[in-house]
């Protein structure tokens, strides 16, 4: 199987699901010729004409608003939003319209769109590395992916696109070209609402997603080597829908929990996954389900600014020692 | 337009000859009904309201010419319409029967609107083209510019017809929707039902300008100012409109100025009775057949109210249904 | 001291803010001489005058921006909008403006806005009825704000008013007019950050806050009487600051907690108090901590349907009868 | 304006008298200075991009005669300045030393302007009236039009000026801002900077019409389109601008119109050297001066680079400062 990058697959993803359906457009801002701020649409003008790869106006609620209505007159709209903090801008058009227009209509109506956006820490200060997912998985009628590695990119956004609801599709930026992973060759899709078991453990499971599982991995192997500690990582992948049943039997499993994000941690989605073990795993639980996550502070720019608000791999790796020694 | 213009205006000049319109005594008839119709189910309506059987909703009184002449332009089945609130004359001018206004207005479960799930009049119909309305005001402007960016892609002939207020045109949504239609050329036509005031907010707080269609020349579209209450001169403009936007010529905005009449009293800008005086002085209808009419249409109305009174509330167990595709992979259970 | 209903008390809060400090000013829609949808501001405008009033036009984002560049021009905005729905209008200027300003400028510019919004259940259908506390709550920079009683709502919006910081002050609209309750007449603020216990009790503690307050004290007496239950209720009052240390502390005492909101039980707020109890009270707790709250459903308009979708005294009932059995 | 109307616009035309501008040798030079200032920076910005010790920022080159001839027109520490990341001349126009421009693109600890906590560029000093700028295109016009609106209601002189690109027209922002100054005759100018591109994308797919300044009449206030380029063309129109805005007359919408220039090769529209060829045809400057100014600046600025090198990284433990006020009761802990 060939190595390729996050962007790359997600590339890949783009143009598979372009030449199979031709009801895929793009939208966005400088997604044409110049193939977006971070490529994810390089070349895909050229190969599919202008028709099919539209760069918008500077607008985002009109980019969401635009796809919505022309997921209404039959297209499959994939819009790209430069950086996630840009859609604030478009809450209007995605929490009270794209989320709705199924159930408001009595199904008569769909939404059918994808919207992505490179979005978290790596660089860019306040407002351009916010994670926004906890906004999205609170809103009844969004579906909520954020992949982690190159494989589950390219069939994450393959199901997303394929999905007859709006799907709020978020890229951990700072991992688009590392880490390098296996892409299958064969066509395949990875269906919403199932983890992922990226390593397995007996001592402690971390329950995470996008950027933070290159962490979690990371943790885990020094946790292995010095502590001897086994940890298990679960990806959720999606956030809604969310797979419960796996969260659980890993917990099940471990006895021991701890949720990583980045985001920040105060009223993060963290906080849904740790009040869910603590319900429904709660005669498994030998020690208190641990939160890890951003500081209650915007993301400053200077890299040792951003560091010092971020969590990382050494912030996990003292909260699972301090589970299992609890 | 500030409050003032609506008094310096004249009301009810209808005329075809000075249009240069052919229509015939079956057309004008036709849509003398439907603005008959509009007028008695609305005061159906308003009589729901004041007795206390029904919240939310605003009366079309004034509105209708406006409505139906835009309405009557269009081609059903191929054309997009998406209202707002306020477009109840439209809605059944498209063919949407009084009884589903009315199980909507009662949130019966059989409402085919929304299914009890909205607000009275967030109007929806996938039959006739009528797209799920939005409680908040502005926001389909651009899900307009995006049916008719979808139609051009599609190589399809549908023009988006949308409806909104003077009050709209604050939200930024109505800007980036102009601008996109406009720089694309798209078949978009936007109509300003301009009533001078929205809510408790006259036209002279919202905007500098004196006529929404002032703004047209920003977008590179044409702005077109026309008596609302003329149902005449509403077809011909809504006609222009149409016929550019099938011919790739691009957007129009269309300003229907109209008023904004109190439920109870006899007003002289009123729509109804300047259609009525022209077909009366056309000889097209007499006093006698008009009575009859209104009597026809009562009872039809009072049938199809009495059927929505009937009908029985929505049920729980349905509420989870239409939040998510149940096709495919991704089909979930609720969290 | 007089009785007052809600909506009395908030118009009395602010007709004593606009008295005490000139700076003081009103922006929204239609809040001038109709006094806004919920009449919160009748007879402002008659009493402080036009410039302190104002009749905005149609336009949330614009709402919020320009009460945040009034705010650095020295004044002191607060901003009514219509139906809490209606903010995500204003998310950008909100979330990567207001509540950004501060800490961008190195404290130069500041942003003391209150941004009151009427929020939650009782008629109006998915787009008028969001619980959109959640959104804020996440987002560091904003204080958020949501009282339950008349008295609080008055010595809140004091409190929210002389803030230097961005508050979202939301409304529960539905208790608008009752419960109608004392409101000292002497001058007094409610501090933000300090939760209120509102029924002392020691089998389990509920922690809620807004709407669900007077739920929650109807629930306590059903329990009381029927099964010789004595639950504790902790209105948290803000949830941002939260006030960690009161709810601990009940939880201490009650070794069992239900969190409960009108919101969306999942990704809620209640996550976040429900994911704290579980950890920092992990050795207290004699049962798992429950969270009721809303289904993932938009909230419909006919009332049979949104019964069926928000919570209220029958649900926590059932939840504290299935904890205390536990 | 269409991407070809950059190749017909006539550059460097400068010329007093033609404005009827009674501007002194004095004058011209300090302008010269800031022009040249903004140049030399810039350039030393743009090297150390290139050597990849910084990134984030935009160059000016070509906008400074456009954003000093406004900062020459204003009263520095009575109005507000509210930016956009491209507006380096304006902020070193308005007194803000290289220093703390180097000190923010290398994101040290002592950066005046956002203490490391943003990307270089977002421009920020209470001392100097300047409104911390967004990394969000189109927000900070609602808030210039929210500073005049304070000012109106608090009897204060402030007009604010904001600047933004032709881009940022496009939000919905943009239209809310001025509808909102034109409807309450609020003192603001509205400065678009149209370099007839945004990142890569042509004003020709933004917007259908032909100027930025086509839409001030949407808003009921002057557009007024000027050569961004001609420094004294620029001067004049914003001191028409300002004294409109501060007699009451409400704001103004102007388009200065410029090359987006490369950074590396000269330029026949750059606005420094055009600046430069009128001082020499005047005769107020020789050649010998334009050198010995010149290398005055550059060392000046070297000092300032070379102490921003210097200077220590941000401290970790001061992260947490400034996210509330800590005054009174609702100071709080981190959540
Ligand atoms: C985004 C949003 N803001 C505010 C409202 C509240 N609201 C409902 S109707 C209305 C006035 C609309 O006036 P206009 O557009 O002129 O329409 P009219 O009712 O006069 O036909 C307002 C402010 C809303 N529904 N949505
Ligand atoms: C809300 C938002 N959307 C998109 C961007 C990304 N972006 C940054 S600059 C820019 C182009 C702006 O063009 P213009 O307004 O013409 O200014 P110029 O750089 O040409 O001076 C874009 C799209 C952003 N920063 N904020
Ligand atoms: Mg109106
Ligand atoms: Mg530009």
């Amino acid at each position: 199987m060939p190595e390729q990058s996050m962007i790359a697959a997600l590339r890949a993803g783009l143009r598979e699901e372009m030449a199979r359906d031709a009801r895929v457009v793009l939208l966005g801002e400088d997604i044409g010729a110049a193939g977006g701020i971070f490529n994810a649409t390089q070349g895909l003008r050229r190969e599919f004409g202008e028709a099919r790869v539209w760069d918008m106006p500077l607008a985002e609620g009109a980019i969401v608003g635009i796809s919505i209505g022309a997921a209404m007159g039959g297209l499959r709209p994939v819009a790209e939003i430069g950086f996630a903090d840009y859609l604030l801008g478009a809450m209007h058009q995605i929490v009270n319209e794209a989320a709705k227009l199924r159930y408001r209509s009595g199904g008569e109506w769909t939404c059918p769109i994808v919207i992505r956006a490179p979005y978290g820490g790596g660089g860019g200060g306040p407002d351009h590395t916010q994670n926004v997912e906890a906004f999205f998985a609170h809103v009844p009628g969004l579906k909520v992916v954020i992949p982690s590695s190159p494989a589950d990119m390219k069939g994450l956004i393959k199901a997303a696109i394929r999905d007859g609801d709006p799907v709020i599709f978020l890229e951990p930026k700072r991992i688009y070209h590392d880490p390098v992973g296996e892409v299958p060759d064969a066509e395949y899709i990875v269906p919403l609402g199932v983890a992922s078991v990226c390593r397995a453990g007996t001592d402690a499971s971390v329950i995470t997603y996008g950027a933070m599982v290159k962490e979690s991995l990371a943790a885990a192997e020094v946790l292995a080597a010095e502590d001897g500690i086994q940890v298990e990582v679960v990806d959720v992948r999606t956030l809604q829908p969310l797979d419960f049943a796996t969260i659980a039997t890993s917990v099940h499993k471990t006895t021991r929990a701890v949720v990583f994000h980045e985001a920040v941690r105060f009223a993060g989605f963290g906080a849904e996954i740790a009040a869910f073990i603590a319900e429904t795993c709660f005669d498994d639980l030998a020690s208190p389900v641990l939160r890890v996550g951003a500081r209650s502070l915007p993301t400053p720019a200077a890299p040792e600014l951003e560091r010092a608000v971020l969590p990382h791999a050494a912030t996990l790796i003292d909260a699972v020692r301090h589970l299992v020694a609890y | 337009m500030r409050e003032s213009d609506h008094d310096l205006l004249r009301w009810a000049r209808i005329d075809a000859r000075r249009l240069s319109l052919d229509v015939s005594r079956e057309h004008l008839l036709r849509w003398y009904r439907q603005m008959l119709l509009a007028r008695l189910v609305d005061d159906r309506l308003a009589d729901l309201r004041a007795g206390g059987y029904a919240s939310g909703g605003a009366s079309c009184r004034g509105h209708e010419a406006a409505q139906i002449g835009c309405i009557a332009a269009l081609s059903i089945g191929t054309d997009f319409i998406l209202p707002y609130y306020r477009d109840l004359a439209a809605m059944l001018a498209l063919g949407m029967p009084p009884r589903a206004i009315f199980l909507n207005q009662l949130s019966r479960g059989s409402d085919p609107i929304s299914n009890g799930r909205m607000r009275p009049a967030q109007w929806n119909s996938r039959a006739l083209n009528v797209i799920s309305a939005s409680g908040l005001v502005g926001t389909q402007t651009l899900h307009a510019a995006g049916i008719a960016f979808a139609a051009r892609i599609r190589g399809e002939a549908a023009v988006a017809l949308t409806f909104f207020g003077e009050g709209a045109t604050s939200q930024g949504d109505f800007h980036e929707a102009l601008n996109f239609a406009g720089l694309h050329h798209l078949p978009v036509i936007f109509v300003c039902e301009n009533n001078g005031i929205a809510l408790s907010t006259p036209q002279g707080t919202q905007m500098p300008v004196q006529h929404v269609a002032d703004r047209a020349a920003a977008y590179g579209m044409p702005g077109v100012i026309v008596d609302g209450t003329d149902l005449l001169a509403v077809i011909a403009t809504a006609r222009d409109a149409f016929a550019n936007a099938r011919a790739g010529k691009g957007p129009t905005l269309i300003e229907v100025v109209v008023p904004r009449l109190a439920t109870d009293a006899p007003d002289p800008r009123d729509p109804v009775l300047a259609l009525r005086g022209y077909l009366l002085s056309r000889q097209d209808l007499t006093d006698a057949q008009d009575e009859r009419l209104r009597a026809d249409l009562g009872i039809m109305i009072d049938a199809a109210l009495q059927e929505a009174v009937n009908a029985p509330s929505p049920d729980p167990a349905t509420v989870a249904e239409h939040l998510f595709s149940d096709s495919g992979a991704s089909s979930r259970k609720e969290a």
